[in-house]
């Protein structure tokens, strides 16, 4: 508890990632309740096409088919932020495991995974989840899989790197003396000690995963039966000079939450790791 | 000596890399569902067996898979991609066209926003903690959080709609005599847009990486020993704080030049960009199996000889790179 | 006092940003320091000595302030002189050099230019005269070929060699003050010698003002006219060395060098005739650097065909300097790290060869303290947790594990409720009981100490010896003592082996090795000890002081 | 069994047409003296992988190659056939036999004469080789001959009614002899610099960019043509073509090259001028393709309740944004067998549901009768929105529509290998429907694997037996009783649901004229358009 107040108050410190989590806050709140507020199907078409925005009936205008943006935005939310997170945490299981198994046994194990991680990071990543994507259809699955695809070896990277250090810590070797199983320092001595680090790098992979898929669904390669705010812009990038919002809206919607997230990765770091704490905040 | 074997070393590491992707792309498309036959006979119009059947044959699409990656493989070594169904040509003359624009706008995107970005950071760092310092860190977050797309959108909207400034989409404009001056800064007009694009993510980046970098290095002991020796400090910065500060920025920059390549498809699908990034999105659309191995083999050959030249730049310029070790 | 002093500090205040780590800072402190004598503060860490002279070069870290009193050099007080003024002063009126050798030098930068920077700051020589100059101060503090060597970067430098740059770089303009911030603590001891017989000869040929800034009396013992002994922020005793070394006046500085292991063997104890309790044979350990198709591979001979014998009940010490290898055998012994040769016997089984399951068995009768008490303890488990480990390890129920921990915590002086906090609520002699209450719980027969106390600070040093000395006598334990301190080792081992590149050249009872050393290099070790001669002396008194306990 | 020719565009008249030199530009009126010279640039998307349009039929490449390469004929917007590289043409009373004159002075674009050898090797030999839609044509030929350099004659093995509606350059491009006899046609390096008769020549082709076209100073019509280049501008985004037609950058744009939702704003453009001619040839329609081999769609109800259903008014105004015509039946009103006497399929949700309910098919708890997969087409955003609103409108009446979406070779895959339960598709009925329509609904031509075939699965040998008279029948008035009752006994059955009737928007810089002069429009030769001074 004493820790958690601790940690706050250096978080705290930092006010861009207050405003951050105040917006992340809002973002997940609007995801989780929003569809109570819009109740309505974000596919049916509401109204007239290109309704401008701040109307009575839309708020935030129409699109082409006559469906309403912030209904859109509201469920888009959802979807979004469902994949970064998905996304995020198999590229975070995977590499936690890989780069865990690496950095722990070293040797053969460590170079075989490493030259294995070398060789993802070498293959343009955006690239790679366009081909993962068109090749195994369009979808939420496929999505997730592709982004998580491309995002592990970067986390395998930072968790071996974090365990090659701890595992010549002297707490982990007083643990291979007590006879303990490398399961056990694994997880228990070592893991914890590497997880602000990866607490860190998910909250900011969270975000990069959310900008691909906005911009696979750009490219049309979106879930067509998920509405989120990359599908929205996709859909509607052609219209972008007949009805701006159409693009506009979920574009800010998509620079908030990424931005926020961002604000709240360097809050993280700031908080997680005080030595590399900025100056004058 | 050392450093040539250094590089004869990495050089074959890449190889091997190399090879490695183009065995993973070949398996990856060829065993997807779609049969490259049926889409040539599809865009024909109209289709037959007896017509899919030569096709297949034409194309070696009938053998053994493990028979046509051989096949594929050795014709990598002699510098043949195959042959574009879909374009009716072969493959690495696609690549060789479509490679310079690209390079033109990942060139200029690398070296405008490592330039920019690099400035910016180290301008920030320089007012840590001052408001000039959190304008920066915001401007550089919002452009890193924005979606290339987006940006290249509003772009376009804006400076060539708006206010008619620049062409919007294109390399160059047709149809228009030019000199060869005048060409160059056609050429130049029609690159602001898509390169600034690029270049405004990247640069948000770079940004970010120089200012943390830079925060770090000047709180190192070598820096404490400057002053103590009565060193200015504009002097420290640049003789002390930027070069060990910047050396791992450029490096990272180096090693994500795949990160470029993978937004120059979205960029150039937006702009026109007649380059590679175009070539690969319209691939994986019509699923032209060779200019998509092709595509691939290039960029991942490029990543890998950015990194290698990333590799022994550093070398030359931290003494203390053992090579090798 | 008839010529003014060169420095004069009076009344000095430093104080740390609120929230910090620690809460100490100078607290009114005011000294002299005269052209030609070398003044050495001396303080254990946190006492405030280092912020003092970070005060005078006007170079402390962001965030901390003099806050009042005033820094007088040559009559100018420097704390209102603007930062400009302050700056021209630095490199030219003072140098500094400072502790940690490999960090101080700029890594992308020739060692002659680093030189080079401060007379192309200060003066107004010529290239060619600066070149000149760079390669006369270069030989001036013995640094081999120097019209080669300035062209080296310093990661080619040997340590020793870096601390000569840096002072050449503080003496290239003749400062009439130079301060030394622990100049000499990152450095072997026979590099140690050599540098401070460096220092002196300067400063006396220039008759300059020293600043010493030191945690090891053996030091200011071997450099010091005067002393002052800090001890949280404040200034308790200030003198002629002769008086502060032998004859403090103050508590704390006779509680201090009270704590300061002598340079005598201990009697031998009872059991160290007993039966072998561990014997190696032949250990040898190489390390390669991953080699390619093209590139040589590195080879570092870290351990060369090694003989060991502990027996039971006794303590055998292994000395060495860093590099000799002397912690990769210890980790040799016990498999954290594969050999590549040898045999380690072990209750009639080589540990070397052991299946995982019987060397998971063995390995509870050895155990290890470790030389860091803040990396040595999961800063993420409870204390309890941690000193338990090994009987969990063992599958003993939760209960009777956490109990024995409780015992434990008792054991070794620290108050068994402890048990529910973590490692960071305890001070660094408290955790380094910790670890050692985590190797004893599991009740082995061998410890293996790992530069146990060289972490420490010289009072919590002696505790930390007196009760790994006190442990080992009611346990009955055989152990393993790396240090490369000679002093502790006189203190607590038996029998010592010399290391030097991987080798043991030379073993046997303390007493002899101490007496009668036979290898040169164990001559070369003992002689580099700094402050022997005072250390002589410090038996005589040392009746008057009692050793403070850690609560 | 002499009978009448069963065209009424073959009338006697014909045989004295005039040359084609005079004939008169039908899209606009005729402006008062085409002007040498000019610059037009055309947008082109995406790009077409060849020129050669034997071995590409696709619209990008017959856009650019039908000015390279002629056919015999050109037809008028009545699908009436004119004068191409044919001057003029006759059939035999059994349409059996039809002699070509062929045009004097025609040289291909490397001054080599052009000759009825160049014709004959073109339908003999090259186009039954590679061109799949051609071949099946020509192999219809007892005999192809030429009695003299300007004449050609075939003699086919029995009538086939629609034989003078595949002389575009598209389905039958006359070919080189000189440069093609006994080579590999689909690697001859004349593939990438094509030779034709057109009134341009290939200049130069910056792939991703533009691909230049220069006037042919040889051309057969002489002082034609008018204009003196044409660049075509590879512009693969929508939104750049949009702009690239506003700022005047481009001069012409066809087909789907403008976003239907830009249409009333482009058309409102001082300076553009918008027509829908010009794609009679093609006539294409959208339809909801049902795999009839999946439940329920094999029963017609169901078929029925989803036309039901489906407000073919919304899809034309806010999908196609009025740019086409709710489908009543197969065949596209602009074909002449066109017959609007069908069952009529006004939107009716209630009696959609009345029709489900008919079937069993209850809502469940959740509101659902029943769940169909819909494969999305992938060509464009368009039929995206189609989709989505397919999917929406099904939904209100209980059916739960999931979205699945592909790349053009997955869905080509999938539909072809009846891999599918729903789906969009479209298709040109390239003038006759013997050559565009019946390949859908004749059982004959269920063949698994084969893309654009009788997918679904319709099978009813009536249907069979009347596309298959109708197709080989001489007498006119005869096919075409036939053709009325296909179409009444498909739109009862409805194997598919029509939906739409496309039309596509031509935008013309107002400085042009004589651009869509025939019922290929844009993919003609443009021998007539010139620019205003």
């Amino acid at each position: 508890m004493a820790a958690l107040r601790d940690f706050w108050r250096r978080y705290r410190r930092n006010k861009g990632a207050v405003v951050g989590l105040v917006v992340l806050a809002s973002i997940l709140l609007v995801a989780a309740f929003g569809p109570v507020i819009y109740p309505g199907n974000p596919w049916d078409m509401a109204g007239a096409p290109f309704q401008s925005p701040f109307g009575a009936e839309n708020p935030l205008g129409t699109d082409t088919l006559g469906r309403d943006v912030a209904t859109g935005i509201v469920h888009g939310a959802r979807v979004s932020l469902l994949i970064g997170f998905v996304a995020t945490l198999a590229a975070v299981g995977v590499g936690i495991c890989v780069g865990a198994v690496a950095g722990y046994f070293g040797g053969r194990v460590d170079d075989l995974i490493m030259r294995l991680t070398e060789f993802f990071q070498t293959i343009p990543s955006f690239v790679f989840a366009v081909v993962l994507v068109a090749i195994f259809t369009p979808g939420i699955g496929s999505i997730v899989t592709a982004i998580a695809v491309v995002s592990w070896p970067a986390v395998a990277r930072l968790v071996r790197g974090e365990f090659l250090t701890l595992r010549t810590r002297e707490f982990v070797q007083a643990s291979v003396v007590l006879g303990r199983s490398a399961r056990h320092i694994i997880f228990v001595e070592i893991l914890p000690n590497a997880i602000s680090p990866i607490i860190v790098s998910a909250s900011l992979m969270v975000a990069t995963a959310i900008l691909v898929e906005s911009s696979l669904s750009f490219l049309g390669l979106g879930d067509p039966n998920m509405m989120s705010w990359g599908y929205m812009i996709g859909a509607s990038r052609s219209v972008v000079r007949l009805a701006w919002w159409t693009s506009f809206f979920p574009g800010l919607a998509i620079v908030l939450t990424v931005l926020a997230l961002n604000l709240v990765g360097e809050g993280l770091s700031d908080a997680l790791n005080p030595r590399l704490s900025r100056e004058g905040r | 000596m050392e450093r040539l074997e250094f590089i004869a070393q990495r050089t074959l590491k890449g190889i091997v890399v190399l090879l490695g992707i183009v065995v993973l792309n070949f398996l990856l498309i060829r065993l997807a569902p779609g049969d490259p036959a049926a889409v040539m006979a599809g865009e024909a119009g109209a289709s037959d067996e007896l017509f899919l059947q030569q096709l297949r044959q034409q194309f070696g699409l009938d053998r053994p898979l493990l028979e046509q990656l051989w096949a594929y493989v050795a014709n990598i070594l002699s510098f043949d991609f195959g042959f574009s169904y879909r374009q009716q040509r072969p493959v690495v003359d696609l690549l060789a066209e479509r490679l310079p624009p690209t390079l033109l706008l990942t060139g200029t995107a690398f070296v405008l926003s490592l330039a920019a970005g690099v400035t910016l950071g180290v301008m920030a760092a320089r007012r840590a903690g001052r408001w000039s310092d959190s304008a920066i860190t915001v401007v550089a977050l919002f452009f890193y959080a924005t979606p290339l797309f987006w940006v290249g959108l509003m772009g376009v909207l804006l400076f060539s709609v708006t206010l008619g400034w620049l062409p919007a989409f294109g390399m160059g404009s047709v149809g228009v005599k030019l000199g060869g001056v005048e060409r160059v800064i056609d050429v130049g007009r029609h690159l602001v847009l898509p390169a600034l694009t690029l270049t405004l993510f990247h640069m948000a980046v770079y940004a970010r990486m120089t200012r943390a970098s830079m925060l770090e290095v000047r709180d190192q002991d070598f820096v404490r020993t400057a002053r103590a020796k009565g060193v200015g400090e504009g002097e420290i910065l640049r003789r002390h704080v930027l070069r060990n500060a910047i050396l791992p920025v450029v490096t990272i920059a180096g090693m994500k030049a795949g990160y470029l390549l993978g937004g120059s498809i979205v960029v150039e699908t937006v702009f026109a960009w007649p380059g590679i990034g175009r070539l690969a999105y319209e691939a994986v659309l019509q699923r032209d199996y060779n200019v998509l191995l092709g595509v691939f083999l290039v960029t991942s050959a490029l990543v890998i000889a950015v990194n290698l030249a990333t590799d022994v730049i550093y070398s030359l310029v931290d003494p203390r790179i053992e090579l090798g070790a | 006092m008839e010529t003014p002093p060169l420095l004069a500090v009076r009344d000095l205040r430093v104080a740390l940003p609120a929230g910090g780590d620690r809460v100490d800072a100078v607290d009114g402190i005011g000294f002299e320091v005269h052209a030609g004598e070398i003044l050495c503060i001396v303080g254990e860490s946190g006492s405030g000595k280092s912020l003092t002279a970070a005060a005078i070069m006007g170079l402390l870290p962001r965030g901390v302030r003099a806050t009042g009193g005033s820094i007088a050099l040559g009559g100018v007080d420097l704390l209102r002189l603007p930062e400009d003024e302050m700056r021209r002063r630095r490199g030219r009126d003072v140098g500094m050099i400072f502790q940690e050798p490999m960090t101080a030098l700029n890594p992308l930068m020739r060692v002659g230019d680093q030189i080079d920077e401060v007379l192309r700051v200060h003066t107004g020589l010529d290239e060619a005269g600066r070149r000149a100059r760079v390669v006369e101060l270069m030989a001036q503090v013995n640094l081999p070929d120097p019209d080669q060597l300035r062209l080296a970067f310093p990661f080619r430098l040997s340590g020793g060699q870096r601390q000569r740059v840096m002072i050449a770089m503080a003496l290239a303009l003749g400062p009439s003050l130079l301060i030394a911030d622990e100049p000499t603590t990152a450095l072997d001891v026979t590099t140690q010698k050599q540098i401070l017989a460096l220092v002196k000869a300067i400063q006396s040929a220039r008759g300059m003002g020293v600043l010493f800034i030191t945690h090891d009396f053996g030091v200011v013992a071997e450099i010091a006219d005067r002393v002052a002994v800090m001890q949280h922020g404040r200034i308790v005793e200030v003198g002629p060395v002769d008086q502060v070394l032998n004859r403090p006046v103050h508590a704390y500085t006779r509680s201090l060098i009270a704590a300061v292991p002598r340079l005598e063997p201990r009697a031998p104890s009872a059991a160290a005739a007993g039966l072998p309790a561990l014997v190696a044979r032949g250990l040898t350990k190489t390390y390669r650097s991953a080699g390619g198709i093209f590139v040589r591979r590195r080879v570092v001979e870290a351990v060369k065909s090694v003989d060991l014998t502990i027996r039971q009940g006794e303590t055998l010490g292994v000395v060495g300097e860093s590099g000799s290898g002397k912690s990769t055998l210890g980790r040799l012994l016990i498999r954290l790290l594969p050999a590549d040769g040898g045999s380690v016997s072990f209750q009639g089984t080589d540990l070397l060869a052991a299946a995982p399951g019987r060397l998971r068995a063995l390995r509870r009768d050895v155990q290890m303290v470790f030389q860091d008490p803040y990396a040595s303890l999961n800063p993420r488990r409870r204390v309890g947790a941690i000193v338990a480990d090994g009987l969990l390890a063992q599958g003993r129920p939760r209960a009777e594990a956490f109990a024995r921990a409780r015992e434990l915590m008792g054991l070794v002086g620290l108050d068994p409720a402890g048990v529910d906090r973590y490692p960071h609520e305890f001070s660094g002699g408290q955790r380094q009981r910790i670890g050692i209450a985590r190797a004893l719980a599991v009740e082995p027969k061998l410890l293996i100490a790992d530069e146990p106390v060289s972490a420490l600070d010289v009072s919590v040093q002696a505790q930390v010896l007196e009760l790994l000395n006190d442990v080992r006598r009611r346990f009955d334990l055989a152990m393993l003592f790396i240090t490369h301190d000679l002093r502790v080792a006189a203190q607590v081992c038996d029998r010592i082996a010399v290391m030097r590149r991987g080798e043991i050249v030379e073993t046997g009872p303390t007493a002899e090795i101490f007496g009668a050393p036979q290898h040169a290099y164990t001559r070369e070790l003992l002689d580099a000890v700094p402050g022997r001669a005072w250390s002589a002396g410090q038996l005589a008194n040392d009746a008057l002081y009692t050793i403070p306990r850690e609560s | 069994m002499p009978s009448i020719h069963p065209l009424r565009a073959v009338a006697a008249g014909i045989l004295l047409a005039a040359s084609a030199a005079l004939w008169p530009a039908l899209a606009q009126a005729p402006a008062p003296a085409p002007a040498r010279g000019g610059t037009m640039n055309i947008i082109i998307s995406p790009e077409p992988p060849t020129l050669m349009l034997g071995i590409n039929q696709t619209t990008p490449a017959a856009i650019v190659g039908g000015k390279i390469y002629e056919s015999l004929l050109r037809y008028d917007f009545d699908l009436k056939p004119m004068p191409g590289l044919a001057k003029s043409w006759s059939v035999s009373p059994d349409g059996l036999t039809y002699t070509f004159k062929l045009q004097e002075g025609v040289k291909w674009h490397d001054g080599t004469p052009f000759t009825a050898d160049d014709v004959v090797f073109s339908a003999k030999t090259y186009l039954t080789a590679v061109h799949p839609r051609s071949r099946p044509i020509f192999q219809r030929a007892e005999t192809i001959t030429a009695p003299d350099p300007l004449t050609v004659v075939f003699k086919l093995k029995g009538p086939f009614a629609p034989f003078l509606m595949a002389w575009e350059p598209s389905t039958a491009p006359i070919v080189p002899r000189h440069i093609y006899e006994g080579t590999d046609f689909r690697t001859n390096p004349a593939n990438a610099k094509p030779i034709g008769t057109g009134p341009f020549k290939l200049k130069e082709w910056v792939r991703g960019s533009h691909i230049h076209l220069v006037r042919n100073d040889d051309y057969w019509q002489k002082g034609k043509p008018y204009l003196d280049e044409i660049y075509y501008r590879v512009l693969p985004d929508a939104s750049a073509r949009t702009v690239a037609m506003e700022t005047g950058q481009t001069h012409l744009s066809a087909f789907a090259d403008i976003e239907t939702f830009e249409v009333p704003r482009l058309k409102a453009m001082p300076h553009l001028e918008m027509t829908t001619k010009g794609y009679e040839y093609l006539a294409q329609i959208v339809w909801l393709d049902f795999n009839l081999r999946a439940k329920p769609l094999d029963d017609r109800r169901f078929r029925q309740a989803v036309y039901h259903a489906i407000d073919r008014n919304f899809l034309r105004d806010r999908v196609w944004f009025g740019l086409g015509k709710p489908a009543t039946g197969p065949i596209h009103s602009s074909i002449p067998h066109y017959d609007a006497n069908v069952p009529k399929y006004a939107f009716d949700p209630k009696k959609a549901e009345a029709l489900l309910d008919e079937m069993g098919l209850k809502r469940g708890a959740d509101g659902v009768r029943a769940r169909i997969t819909m494969d999305q087409l992938p060509y464009g955003d368009v039929y995206v929105r189609a989709g989505e609103y397919i999917r929406q409108a099904l939904g209100r009446v209980g059916i739960q529509v999931t979205l699945r979406s592909a790349d053009v070779a997955t869905w080509g895959d999938r539909v072809r290998n009846w891999d599918y339960e729903m789906t969009l598709q479209v298709l040109s009925q390239l003038g006759h429907p013997a050559l565009g329509v019946s390949r859908l609904y004749v059982s004959s031509n269920i063949r698994k694997g084969v893309l654009f075939s009788n997918v679904n699965g319709y099978s009813n040998p009536r249907i069979d037996a009347l596309f298959d008279k109708a197709a080989v029948s001489a007498d006119a008035g005869e096919a075409q009783k036939m053709y009325t009752e296909i179409q009444k006994i498909l739109v009862e059955d409805v194997p598919v649901a029509w939906l739409l009737e496309l039309e596509f928007p031509t935008f013309i810089d107002k400085r042009f004229r004589n651009v869509v002069t025939s019922a290929i429009g844009v993919r003609d030769g443009f021998a007539d358009a010139y620019m205003q001074r």
